[in-house]
């Protein structure tokens, strides 16, 4: 026996209108980035500068990867505060494996050293149960410890021999733009393209969104978070190869705090810190809107005393155009 | 659905306990390959946690599972998955943020090399849609949907793992009659291509229709395995409560003459909800009814305030609510029980007392603070009133079962004595004697002077309980029938057929 | 306004020497707008660049290596500034930029904190930049010396010193406190407890000292930032106990002349400030200036180390 | 008609045996905090020291009034990343208000301008919908920035006539308590009672649990937002006070990042990061935890290259004890 039903999606128009509508609403913060960008190409003659376009992709490399990983353990439902202690205790870990093997392998060693990190961060998450913040948060200590005991609280360079090699991430390339930025940009592509289309990525916004509907559909919640914690680890060591490429050296202090710049760059992009939203090109938005903002001051030369005043402002803007957007649209 | 044919089962010894209270114990239970087997109790008589211990989403304490007279072990939801065993749970396992289709195949999305691939998703989605006869948007995100459809996604989900064995929790609980005979043709058929059913269920009908055997259990035990054929919904009822009892829709008291219209609505207008007017007088108790998605709740949460008309107005006692909005509807005396006690009714991990006492704090306080040997008396007296039963009222009300979360909603809008009572879905989830008490407590309250609009997909349940009832139909009124008025005169109307001419 | 600046050991001459009647406009990369120690670098600056038809332009890095790169880079990009004054707050972090600065031809004077990884030296580490600086280990040298000479006015026996670390282990940090400890140790302090992180706050050093107290209340001589002892010094009220402190603020003269503390090491930071405006515009304007300054020796002839009778009738450039 | 049904309550010993379970897996935290006193009383003769226990209570304040505020916040459902800006700025205004009337008048100022700060970031939270992580990182960026403003940069201080008893905070008093503990104290008490006694905390607890829910049932979802906002800006300043106080004067630069701190020790203590649950006796424990394991360092003597490290441990050990002992006991 069977009875019909009313067939009740929308009609065709309306529909197209809809699925517009939420499209418009997504981009939001991204309107908020071009209007800044207008506004900063027409008051300046130094900002559409190919030179200073360079600069900013470079400056936003750093923060962009880490960003990029925070978004993606937030996206998990995780949140990862050692992001910073896992750059500078990779980073060193490079170098000082850079100096008994040579800089390719020492690179290599601190990618690996920071999907290790990441791998233990998230088994510690897992197994103890315990809320990510202060999981996460003590974790991080004990890694700047490390670093510090590692390093004994000074500064490790690489061998004077490749100290030059070393700091290739430097070095211009394609387009002219800078190595770290072209490392940046395919890393990013790549870890856009998992989150979004693969089913990894369909498990991450699974278990995000609710773990225990995850759970029940044998999604294993905690490798997930794992390997979220080791994309991020990755990430991290990505960062800090960026920053000790450019410093020419390592040491325990790196980025600290940096992390929270991080997951402020990815939230701002629009990633919800609720988890089981969010996505890789909004860490990217996010990172290049606030290295914008602190870039286009220091071209205005305006004096530093409101900088931070109007930077919060217009953060502040920026995200609440985002949210309107979104809520007229819904 | 299956290559593999369903396993018979067997359940020994199986006992569950919380913080030392026992709400399962020394289940033996046996089921037959393709058996459609019923499961009926009171509420928090234990019947959710025997199915999540078959599903794997909890641990037995004691005792063991077999599959076809092998021994094995379903320590979580992926084994239960394994072995083909599929769970359709009472709170609803859906990931909010993703569509449709997502959830549906959940963690079993289509993949070449890893990368998903929605269009083969998309058609297997088109082929189950078929099967079911259910509509819904494979793209729509599924937090925007109502609840009916929520649930017909999670019983999409679990035809498309092709389950050998299938345990639903209430699954008809929020569908529309007509949606609910779709399911148990749908049982009926699985069933007959040799898939196992474990159904639980209030609608004692509902089971011995579609059923081969039935399990009734009380406080945790065992009492009786049935055949379906051979017992009635008396029979069932006397098991599950221990004695007999009367189960019979109670009939309100007339309206006065000259009852005062206490809410009025006119040319409500938002999103779907298309000029919805209504009058409701003293005493008087007004159902609405309509399919799944036809505007019912969205009509009910606009009367209240919860979304704000973009047209129309609402008023209460010949006064228009100015500022709409729920504290202003709440202080002309409105309350509404929302139909998702998860989302909209309940603060999940607080206590039953605090969640019962929530609407009505302002009324018990002394200065800034709560009154609280008042509040343990009040909520104590409503809770005995609508039957609570729980171990501890100060245990989040999550540890609660279903139905006795149902009426710990209830409880907390009654605690107003409001003047106007907006019911949604008053009696979901909630087993047949607590459903009597509460039809009981609805025509009482009426019989007392309140107004009450009631949103019910039940339409015996509506039928009997209203004095007039309100039919719509894509969010516009088609029709308003009177007592007495026969279901199918009232579905065909919701249907858009127009065989039974409105008054 | 210095009197000892004529040790011209030469570097050569600015690439593109900036005329005298063209205004220069100078850049100061300080640590923090809200920090006493870089206003009064400042006020240095301010004043010999107003003096000598120069602008100069605060940049606030609120305390932040990263920001700094970038406030730097920017800079190079605008080409606002010919004279760059860095007081780095990550001395290794901003070397790549220094270094695009120095190739686009501005001159770039390194104040206070050294740029690059070296703590032990005065030279400059960025080819092409003029260094006056005071290098961290210098100053744990001179803060040891000052506690056993303390440890004198309070005990005649074993000298027992407690150095209260800045930042725990910033590599900066840790080369002054090595640099301490070892100069107490083969000084003759019979014991050096360097376990305690004073930080740069009173309230940082209150704990500090109160956790110190607790667990050797036989201390003699306590060394720390200005500011932590400032919070730590009303703790010690009674005990016989001195203090040696780490900067030149109005407080930690105060302290000294009261004789509560044994002395301070008192960098002239404004005059700091103004010289390295004066190395800067002098470059930019193509003169010959030295690549090398150390700070203590040039502009005090005390290297810096405080007691009371050397800071007799001076005054302190800040307060903290 | 009318059905009678057998009432089920669950044996009387049982339930008493659960609620007794119930209760103990509240207090592992405080279990873990007891261990922690235990090992330091047992390994050094100078922790059990009164002098030392009123050190360790005056180390407390700041942070626990902090972790309180936080804690408060984190309940309703909302960050305040704003405490420590709000701190410094109300610390400031304190001081300057102090200069032209008396000092009591500039506390009385330092708790109103708390209280004004609270409200003011409540409502550009509340009115923008925007979420309050990112909501109130911007706003603390706009409050640092005035408190540079304000202060030129430079330190403020109180007249030289007032500068002592600008100190008073720092006074011992009551049982040899500093007057700053027993302010915290206080204030940490009144709280817990309205958190726990009155009807604004039941709302609080809506509010974070389901704030739908608690719309629906006639809450004012957004002023109880507003109100937790400037119970945390009135704790920040108190806090400020204290610092300030020790000090002797006030900056701009005063606290920065201890807002993190504070929602750590929050965290620490038991308050879940998701909103409606929480105490406030649980910010005590936690901020008094952290305090607890940098003093026992200090007495120990350890080397501070391996203080981090082990700091680390320590909170991990006490979470996941605390995470243990609840999950057995479900
Ligand atoms: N997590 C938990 N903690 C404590 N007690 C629980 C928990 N989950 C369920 N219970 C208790 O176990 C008992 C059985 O609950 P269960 O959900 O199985 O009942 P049910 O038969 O499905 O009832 P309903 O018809 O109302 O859904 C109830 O008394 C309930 O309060
Ligand atoms: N199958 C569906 N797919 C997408 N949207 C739907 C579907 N069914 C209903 N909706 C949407 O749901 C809204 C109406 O739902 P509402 O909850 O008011 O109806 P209802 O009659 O109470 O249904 P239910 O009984 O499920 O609660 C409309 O906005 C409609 O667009
Ligand atoms: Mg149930
Ligand atoms: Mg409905």
């Amino acid at each position: 026996m069977s009875v019909d039903t009313l067939p009740k999606t929308a009609a065709p128009e309306a529909g197209n209108m809809s699925r517009l509508a939420f499209r418009m609403r997504d981009y939001g913060i991204v309107a908020a980035l071009v209007i800044i960008v207008i506004a900063l190409s027409v008051s300046t003659d130094t900002f559409l500068t190919s030179g200073n376009l360079v600069n900013l992709l470079d400056q936003t490399a750093v923060i962009g990867l880490l960003a990029t990983g925070a978004t993606i353990c937030i996206i998990s439902g995780v949140f990862d505060l050692t992001a910073s202690a896992t750059l500078a205790l990779s980073a060193i870990i490079g170098v000082q494996v850079g100096r008994v093997t040579d800089v390719y392998v020492g690179m290599l060693a601190a990618v690996v050293a920071g999907a290790l990190l990441g791998f233990v961060t998230g088994t510690v998450v897992v197994r103890s149960g315990v809320n990510s913040f202060v999981g996460t948060l003590a974790t991080s200590m004990v890694y700047r410890g490390l670093a510090v005991m590692v390093t004994g609280g000074a500064i490790v360079y690489p061998l004077t021999a490749s100290a030059e090699t070393f700091g290739m991430l430097t070095w211009p390339s394609l387009f002219g733009l800078t190595s770290a930025t072209i490392m940046f940009v395919v890393v990013v592509a790549i870890l856009a393209v998992v989150v979004s289309r693969t089913t990894f990525g369909r498990r991450l916004y699974a278990v995000g969104g609710n773990a225990e509907a995850a759970r029940l559909s044998g999604i294993r919640v905690g490798s997930i978070h794992v390997t979220a914690f080791m994309i991020s680890g990755v990430c991290s060591a990505l960062a800090g190869l960026i920053l000790a490429s450019r410093a020419g050296s390592a040491q325990s202090t790196m980025a600290s705090g940096m992390e929270l710049t991080a997951i402020a760059a990815a939230v701002v992009g629009g990633t919800s810190i609720l988890g089981g939203e969010g996505a890789v090109w909004r860490a990217l938005v996010g990172a290049l809107l606030l290295t914008l903002i602190g870039n286009g001051f220091n071209l205005l030369g305006w004096d530093t005393i409101y900088q931070q005043v109007l930077q919060g402002l217009l953060i502040l803007f920026a995200v609440t155009m985002d949210r309107w957007l979104r809520k007229r649209t819904r | 659905m299956s290559s593999q044919k369903a396993p018979s089962i067997a359940v020994r010894g199986v006992g569950k306990s919380y913080s030392g209270v026992s709400v399962l114990h020394d289940i033996d239970l046996d089921i037959a390959p393709g058996e459609v087997h019923g499961l009926v109790g009171e509420n928090g008589a234990g019947k959710s946690t025997l199915l999540k211990i078959l599903g794997g989403a909890i641990k037995a304490d004691a005792g063991g599972l077999s599959f076809d007279g092998e021994q094995v072990t379903v320590g979580s939801p992926r084994d239960a998955i394994k072995h083909g065993i599929s769970l359709i749970s009472q709170e609803g396992a859906l990931v909010p943020a993703l569509s449709v289709l997502d959830n549906v195949f959940l963690a079993r999305w289509s993949h070449r090399g890893g990368l998903v691939s929605a269009r083969a998703d998309r058609k297997r989605l088109a082929g189950l849609i078929e099967t079911t006869g259910f509509t819904v948007d494979p793209d729509a995100r599924v937090d925007g949907l109502p609840i009916g459809v929520q649930q017909q996604v999670e019983i999409l989900r679990s035809l498309a793992r092709g389950a050998r064995v299938i345990a639903m929790d209430e699954p008809t609980a929020v569908l529309a009659e007509h949606e609910k005979e779709n399911l148990l043709a749908l049982i009926r058929t699985l069933a007959a291509g040799g898939t196992t059913i474990i159904l639980v269920s209030h609608f004692l009908e509902e089971v011995l229709s579609v059923a081969d055997r039935i399990t009734v259990l009380r406080d945790g035990a065992l009492i009786r395995t049935l055949t379906a054929g051979e017992t009635s919904p008396r029979e069932l009822v006397g098991h599950m409560v221990g004695r007999e009892i009367d189960v019979l829709y109670p009939d309100p008291q007339p309206v006065p003459d000259g009852a005062p219209v206490v809410l009025a609505a006119r040319g409500l207008r938002r999103g779907l909800v298309n000029g919805v007017d209504l009058e409701v007088r003293a005493g008087e108790i007004l159902g609405i009814a309509g399919l799944v998605g036809s505007g019912r709740t969205e009509t009910l949460r606009l009367l209240f305030g919860a979304d704000r008309a973009t047209d129309g107005v609402v008023e209460v006692d010949g006064v228009t609510l100015a500022q709409h909005s729920p504290r202003t509807a709440m202080a002309a005396g409105v309350a509404l029980v929302p139909e998702s006690r998860k989302e909209q009714g309940l603060v999940m991990q607080r206590s039953v007392a605090e969640n019962v006492a929530l609407s009505s704090l302002s009324g018990r306080r002394t200065g800034p603070f709560v009154k609280r040997p008042a509040e343990k008396t009040a909520v104590g007296e409503i809770a005995k009133s609508v039957d609570i039963r729980a171990a501890d009222p100060e245990a989040p009300i999550e540890t609660l079962s279903g139905g006795n979360q149902q009426k710990a909603l209830f409880a907390k809008w009654l605690l107003r004595k409001p003047k106007v009572l907006l019911i949604d879905e008053p009696t979901r989830g909630v087993d047949v004697a607590a459903k009597t008490q509460i039809h009981h407590l609805i025509t009482g309250l009426a019989a007392d002077g309140m107004a009450v609009v009631c949103v019910s997909s039940e339409i015996e349940e509506l039928l009997a309980l209203s004095h007039r009832v309100l039919v719509l139909r894509h969010g516009e009124p088609v029709g308003e029938y009177p007592r007495g008025t026969s279901p199918e005169v009232v579905i065909a109307a919701a249907f858009g057929s127009h065989e039974g001419e409105p008054r | 306004s210095n009197p000892n600046n004529n040790n011209d050991a030469g570097t050569g001459a600015a690439a593109s020497a900036v005329p005298a009647d063209k205004k220069l406009s100078i850049g100061f990369f300080g640590f923090a707008k809200a920090n006493s120690f870089a206003q009064a670098t400042w006020a240095g600056v301010q004043e010999y660049a107003n003096a000598n038809n120069a602008e100069a332009t605060f940049l606030d890095s609120n305390f932040d290596g990263p920001t700094q790169v970038n406030q730097l880079q920017d800079a190079v990009t605008s080409k606002r500034y010919d004279v760059m004054i860095v007081q780095a707050n990550d001395g290794t972090a901003v070397v790549n930029p220094v270094k695009q600065a120095v190739a686009a031809g501005i001159t770039v004077v390194v104040e206070f904190t050294p740029i690059g990884g070296k703590y032990d030296t005065i030279e400059p580490q960025v080819p092409g930049t003029i260094n006056i600086i005071d290098p961290p280990t210098v100053n744990g040298d001179g803060l040891a010396k000052m506690a056993l000479e303390g440890c004198q006015t309070v005990t005649d026996g074993a000298c027992k010193v407690a150095y209260f670390q800045g930042f725990a282990n910033y590599p900066l940090d840790t080369a002054r406190t090595e640099a301490a400890v070892n100069a107490l140790k083969a000084g003759g302090a019979s014991e050096v407890i360097s376990n305690f992180v004073g930080g740069y706050t009173p309230d940082s050093g209150r704990g500090a000292m109160q956790n110190l107290l607790q667990a050797h209340p036989d201390v003699n001589v306590v060394i720390g930032s200005s500011q932590a002892l400032q919070g730590a010094t009303p703790l010690a009220a009674g005990k016989k106990i001195t203090f040696v402190g780490n900067g030149g603020s109005q407080q930690a003269y105060d302290f000294v002349e009261k004789g509560t503390w044994y002395g301070t090491y008192a960098m002239p930071e404004k005059a700091q400030g103004a010289k390295a405006a004066e190395l800067g515009i002098k470059k930019a304007r193509g003169e010959t200036v030295p690549e090398a300054t150390d700070a203590c020796s040039t502009l005090t002839d005390y290297a810096c180390l405080g007691t009371k009778d050397k800071l007799a009738g001076k005054t302190a450039d800040y307060s903290d």
